[in-house]
């Protein structure tokens, strides 16, 4: 599983990656996987991030099921006026 | 706490009593519509309102023997019903109405839009184009003076502090004559001038120019009439030559400021365009007349 | 504090305040009559929101001071219709869809009545001409201008039909 | 399945079509339900509430753009007669910059209600006065002394990016560079979005457009200042009536502010008069709450027109620097866009969702975006309307259009060949389901507005715009009355017509009509928790939630007749608004007014509800604009002439108040196009505080503003549903500026397009 990362958050926890692997048949547990191998980017992905999977972006993200899902990217939460 | 006053006395003498009493810390209202504003802003904090409504003077239309007398607290919107002065003075009509909404039509008036002293005042360059005068009324009794006089800078005139101004008069003017006002704002109702320009103009028989006056506003600290304007198109016909003529001197009569509404080479620009177009409205108006 | 006693009819009813030089009518109004229906949205007399009719003249009861109206007549929103049936410039508004958030509604109902009170069929330029000085922010002005040019049509067809009545 | 419908197509009289006929209340033109209030003067907006025993509050401001605040001396005011209490910052709650959501960062919002230590712009909010009179409280505000060192405002862009320019937030760091920032810096924060590789796919452009554009601060400008009151009770419970786009969003806020648990404070949502995004935070709230605390009576403060404009969410200017490369048959091959937004004092521009949306309506491969928060001595920038999207959208949509002449290719066509549509990916990384942009051009292509001939100086623009729509938390309720009429509860302010739509969709449901739904917005008491009324998400999700309320009520009401008629549960179906046993002709069906009267006997009251989270399905909206103006060449006026909006509106549930919602959004953008704009002094005072100068249109200003709405059903939704709200205001600024620029025969980058810009630029 691919998940693409925004910079800022790249730079803070992952050296400046934004491309990341991890592992898991639901949200929370690829989140749990990436947090295992970059401590504290969990805590920060979960304030003022949503997350994109293929064509839906979620908000409150916890145990989605992402089997069929080739790739999870993580955009800034969207506001609306 | 600020302790503020109001009185609206009935009588013209009433009135320069209470100016006189209270010595420079009154305040004279007419329709309001600047007055409230700088009220509520704290830019102004007089002692006494005085309310000068419920006089009959300042408060009517006459016609008198060379022109129409209008009160000084007439609203806009009087003014616009009155069809005499619709038909003779349309350059003022549509001047005056131009200030603010139907809703600020229904309170405002010449004479506050003259002693307000602001350089961009629609009516005021409307006025001084067809040479109105102003009739003042103080403890020494009234005096009359032209408009064109009667603005000194921005904010400031030449009325005493005991002294109010009643009416304005409009002379008559010759039969071949008429007027016409054109300002320049960014939406199409609602602003305050970023140029506005007034044209008085009077033909001879042959249609050729006999008298003109063309005075601009908020282009310089006053209402400023174009003195070459005369010169220019009398004894000549309106056309492209004689405007494009006008137009280049009315850009150099310009003294603007650049401020939140207009530069100094857009006002300057404009004023002449504008003087050309207000030029032909009037002509337009002269020869629609003729042929009525 | 200077008070004054201000007597004035309100939508016909004769009502008596004291009123502060600087409360303006819209103060009064609101704060002294809870005639809360005109809107304060500026309180420099450019949105319209406080309009109301000052013996039958159009005007922004923010640009009114309180002590001007003594003797006046005053219709303001809520003397707009009759307590069973809707003026027809309020049916058309709801028909018509021409409020959104609807704070600006009352000051353009004033104002559209005072304008088809003097001209019963005004053109569409008119009508936006007349009504510069209330500000929409929500509909872009297209639902209102229907509504009033729709109640014009209503208001002179009624008018036609009392003139036919009588003269019968 | 997708329909087209001019306006005149879908007045009550024309022929209904099979889709349509689906529906009997969905579609259809009834009067809203709160319309006659409204009408009448007697809907109670927030400065129309008044409480017993009420003060009257005031704010002192700031004069300064960018000062320390040395002392704060309230002896003078507390000294005058009828004077009550005054608050500072420190009266609230003790925050630490860590004090922080998802949505909002509780410090900067702190100090954006009352100035700690420091004022940030002209108009911010040092201390708050309670008296007993509302001139009484002017003037104590006025006699309020503030003595301030005084700094050098950072007033734009420029100025914030300069080496050795004074700091505005020395806590603020750039976030998102390579190597952490070092040094504290007005640059709050920098987002990237890449999609494929750009920079090297760009050398096989074989035609570029590369500009830069600018825009300048606007103002969501609705007509109802911010207005509230509060009443706090000795058992440290408040109470706030106020207008908002959010009841609980004011309840959390406040109560953070204020020190409180969030259940101690109740609040009684106002009619709001607009917000368009800029009633989604807090101002008055935790002052009211702070000094009807401190002299135990209810407090009511409004904001005057000048507070609004000083101190209330404007929403960023910004500047823009697009490159798009497209090969000679006009398809796209590469986009660019570096987008720089002022945040205000604090950060948090929309500068990210500027990014996400820059380049979404199109079919692009390679795209990167990169956008910048920039803090500036100007009012805390809030929401307003698809935030961050109009200003992307108008670089873009100009580049575009000058791609489109560049190329000697018809605008529309241009875009047709590169929209996005099923199954194309954002640059923000979502793969689109069924969207209707292409449909949206098409219907463009033919509208008669897009064959109108043109004379001299007169220009014809056209541009496109996306917004994502949400969905998220939204609450229903929905009850049967004694009389068989049925009460629907949301916790969503309605702002522009959304009881109307809640109460077809629960007609719809329950097949009755919409005269036997009465629609309410309920108090935070009254209804779970609801997200606040925006993103365009009401409709959309709250209208599931009624939806499925409704389900839920039916299902209960069909046990109910089981129970009465003594049958299995699972032979009653609900159909047109009744009960009915299946197989049982002998059983005459139940309305619901006879289930009413039976309710009591068969186990009491009977509602339903749903409380959902909705996380999928918010169809994105796509739209077109045709703006057509004319340039008067002597004095650079615009005249606009003709405008057309045409959206996919998925399924419009009260195509009234659908037009409305693409009209106003376009005349916001036209305004936004060309007259609005913040005005500031060298020393960082807004010079243009009211609406005389702050130049909003009129309605001479404007025509009629024709709509032509694309239903392409969203499949998220079991109506159809897309959120409308947001997108009508991001083309107009690109539509305009085109226009303008095809009249001209200049491009115009600088927005606004005032007529002195225009005329200097014609020469």
């Amino acid at each position: 599983m691919k998940v693409f990362i925004p910079s800022q958050i790249a730079n803070g926890y992952t050296n400046g990656l934004h491309e990341l692997n991890a592992e898991g048949e639901k949200l929370d547990q690829v989140i749990r996987s990436l947090d295992d191998q970059y401590p504290g980017i969990k805590n920060a992905l979960s304030e003022g991030f949503a997350c994109a999977l293929e064509n839906e972006i979620i908000h409150d993200w916890f145990d989605e099921d992402i089997k069929d899902v080739k790739s999870v990217r993580f955009i800034p939460a969207i506001e609306g006026g | 706490m600020h302790q503020m006053n109001f009185a609206a006395p009935k009588t013209v003498a009433g009135a320069v009593k209470l100016l006189v009493q209270n010595k420079g810390r009154s305040k004279v209202i007419a329709g309001g519509t600047d007055l409230l504003v700088q009220l509520r802003m704290g830019k102004i904090k007089p002692g006494i309102i005085i309310d000068i409504k419920n006089i009959k003077e300042a408060n009517q239309i006459t016609i008198e023997k060379n022109g129409v007398r209008i009160g000084a607290a007439v609203s806009g919107a009087v003014v616009g019903e009155h069809e005499s002065i619709k038909r003779n003075w349309p350059g003022v009509v549509e001047a005056l109405e131009l200030i603010g909404s139907t809703q600020i039509q229904g309170r405002a008036s010449l004479g506050g839009n003259l002693c307000n002293g602001s350089p961009a005042a629609d009516s005021v360059p409307a006025l001084i184009a067809n040479e109105a005068i102003c009739r003042i009324a103080g403890p020494n009794g009234k005096r009359d003076i032209k408009v064109q006089n009667f603005v000194k800078s921005p904010s400031k005139t030449i009325l005493k502090r005991d002294e109010i101004l009643t009416s304005l008069f409009l002379p008559d003017k010759p039969n071949k004559s008429s007027s016409a006002y054109l300002r320049l704002i960014p939406r199409t109702e609602m602003d305050i001038a970023v140029v506005g320009v007034a044209a008085s103009l009077t033909l001879d028989e042959n249609n050729k120019c006999l008298d003109a006056i063309i005075c601009l506003g908020a282009v310089a600290p006053k209402a400023t009439v174009v003195k070459t304007a005369k010169k220019i198109l009398v004894g000549k016909k309106i056309n492209n030559d004689s405007l494009a003529t006008l137009g280049m001197a009315c850009e150099d009569t310009c003294d603007p400021i650049n401020d939140t509404r207009g530069t100094i080479a857009y006002r300057t620009k404009v004023a002449g365009v504008l003087a050309k177009r207000a030029v032909q409205i009037a002509h337009t108006r002269i020869l629609e007349k003729a042929n009525l | 504090m200077n008070k004054h006693h201000v007597s004035m009819s309100v939508n016909g009813d004769p009502v008596e305040i004291l009123c502060e030089t600087q409360q303006t009518l819209l103060d009064c109004l609101r704060d002294e009559l809870y005639l809360t229906g005109t809107k304060e949205g500026c309180s420099t007399g450019d949105c319209g929101a406080c309009s109301v009719t000052l013996n039958g003249r159009l005007v922004c009861s923010c640009l009114v001071l309180g002590v001007e109206a003594n003797g006046c007549d005053v219709q303001t929103i809520e003397g707009i219709g009759s307590e069973k049936t809707l003026h027809p410039l309020q049916k058309t508004f709801l028909e018509e869809a021409a409020l959104q958030c609807g704070v600006c509604t009352p000051g353009f109902i004033v104002a559209a009545k005072s304008l088809l009170d003097e001209k019963p069929n005004p053109s569409e330029e008119e009508i936006r001409y007349w009504l510069a000085g209330n500000l929409c922010r929500c509909t872009g002005y297209d639902k209102i201008i229907k509504a009033v040019i729709k109640a014009a049509k209503i208001m002179r067809e009624e008018n036609e039909q009392r003139t036919n009545r009588r003269a019968n | 399945m997708s329909s087209v419908r001019t306006e005149e197509l879908t007045r009550p009289n024309r022929k209904a079509t099979e889709e349509e006929n689906k529906f009997k209340v969905i579609g259809t033109r009834p009067v809203r339900p709160d319309g006659i209030d409204k009408v009448t003067g007697k809907a109670n907006f927030g400065a129309d509430i008044v409480l017993n025993g009420m003060l009257y509050g005031a704010i002192h401001r700031s004069k300064h753009a960018h000062a320390l605040i040395k002392k704060v001396d309230v002896s003078k005011a507390l000294k005058l007669e009828g004077v009550k209490s005054i608050i500072t910052h420190s009266d609230l709650a003790t925050l630490k910059p860590t004090d922080k959501n998802s949505n909002v960062n509780f410090f900067d919002l702190a100090r954006n209600v009352l100035a700690k230590d420091k004022v940030l712009y002209d108009g911010h909010a040092i201390a708050a006065v309670a008296a007993i009179s509302q001139t009484i409280a002017n003037e104590a505000a006025r006699l309020i002394e503030v003595e301030y060192k005084i700094l050098k405002p950072v007033m734009n862009i420029k100025t914030a990016e300069k080496k050795n320019t004074p700091i505005i937030d020395k806590n603020i760091f750039t976030e998102g560079l390579k190597e952490p920032a070092k040094k504290p810096s007005n640059i709050a924060k920098k987002v990237e979005f890449l999609l494929g590789d750009p920079d090297k796919t760009f050398e096989q452009a074989e035609i570029v457009v590369d500009r830069k554009y600018s825009t300048q601060t606007v103002h969501q400008g609705y007509i109802e200042p911010h207005a509230c009151a509060a009443s706090y009770t000795k058992d440290n419970q408040a109470t706030i009536w106020c207008s908002s786009q959010g009841a609980f969003m004011v309840r959390a806020y406040t109560a953070k502010l204020c020190g409180l648990e969030t259940s101690k404070i109740k609040v009684i949502p106002a009619e709001i008069g607009g917000g368009f995004g800029g009633k989604t935070t807090i101002y008055l709230e935790p002052l009211a709450v702070k000094l009807s605390e401190k002299t135990g009576r209810p407090v009511k403060i409004v904001m005057n027109r000048t507070e609004v404009m000083r101190a209330t969410g404007p929403t960023s200017g910004g500047t823009a620097h697009v490159k798009l490369g497209a090969d000679k048959k006009g398809n796209f091959i590469a986009g660019l866009i570096e987008l720089k937004y002022e945040a205000g004092a604090f950060a948090g521009s929309p500068v990210g969702l500027g990014c996400m949306t820059a380049f979404a309506p199109y079919n692009l491969k390679h795209v990167k975006c990169t956008g910048w928060d920039v803090l500036v001595n100007r009012p805390k920038a809030a929401a307003y309307r698809a935030p961050g999207a109009p200003v992307a959208a108008f670089a873009v949509e100009s580049a575009i259009d000058e791609l489109a002449s560049k190329l000697q290719m018809d605008p529309i066509h241009l875009r047709l060949k590169n929209c996005a549509t099923e199954g194309t990916t954002a640059p923000y990384g979502v793969t689109f389901d069924k969207i209707g942009h292409k449909e949206c051009l098409e219907a463009a292509l033919n509208s008669n507005h897009y064959r109108k001939k043109l004379k001299p100086y007169q220009g014809r623009g056209i541009a496109s715009g996306f917004w994502f729509n949400i969905g998220g938390n939204s609450s229903a309720e929905i009850m049967i009355n004694e009389d068989g009429n049925v009460t629907v509860a949301t916790g969503n302010p309605d702002i522009g017509g959304s009881r109307a739509s809640m109460a077809m969709m629960a007609a719809e449901t329950l097949g009755i009509n919409m005269e036997n739904v009465k629609p309410i917005v309920a108090d935070t008491e009254s209804i779970p928790y609801s997200d606040l009324t925006g993103g365009s998400r009401v409709t959309f999700a709250t209208g599931k939630a009624v939806i499925e309320a409704a389900e839920d009520m039916i299902t209960e009401m069909c046990k109910r007749a089981a129970k009465f008629w003594k049958v299995d549960p699972a032979q009653v179906e609900w159909k047109n608004g009744k009960a009915i046993c299946i197989e049982r002709t002998d059983i005459e069906p139940m309305s619901m007014k006879q289930i009413a009267k039976i309710a009591f006997k068969t186990g009491g009251a009977i509602s339903g509800k749903a409380n959902i989270n909705v996380k999928k399905g918010a169809g994105p909206g796509f739209g077109l604009h045709i703006c057509d103006v004319e340039v008067d060449p002597e004095t650079g006026r615009v005249t606009v002439l003709k405008y057309t909006a045409i959206q996919d509106v998925g399924k419009a549930i009260h195509p009234s108040y659908v037009e409305g919602q693409l009209q106003g959004g376009a005349a916001q953008g036209i305004g936004w196009a060309l007259n609005e704009e913040y005005v500031y002094s060298k020393d960082g005072n807004l010079m243009n505080t009211g609406f005389l100068d702050y130049r909003i249109p009129v309605a001479s200003d404007l025509p009629m503003i024709e709509t032509i709405l694309v239903e392409v059903p969203n499949p998220g939704h079991p109506f159809g549903v897309r959120g409308v709200g947001e997108t009508p205001i991001v083309p107009p600024l690109g539509a305009v500026a085109n226009a303008v620029s095809n009249a001209i025969g200049r491009r115009m980058t600088d927005l606004p397009l005032n007529p002195i810009k225009i005329l200097s630029e014609i020469g």
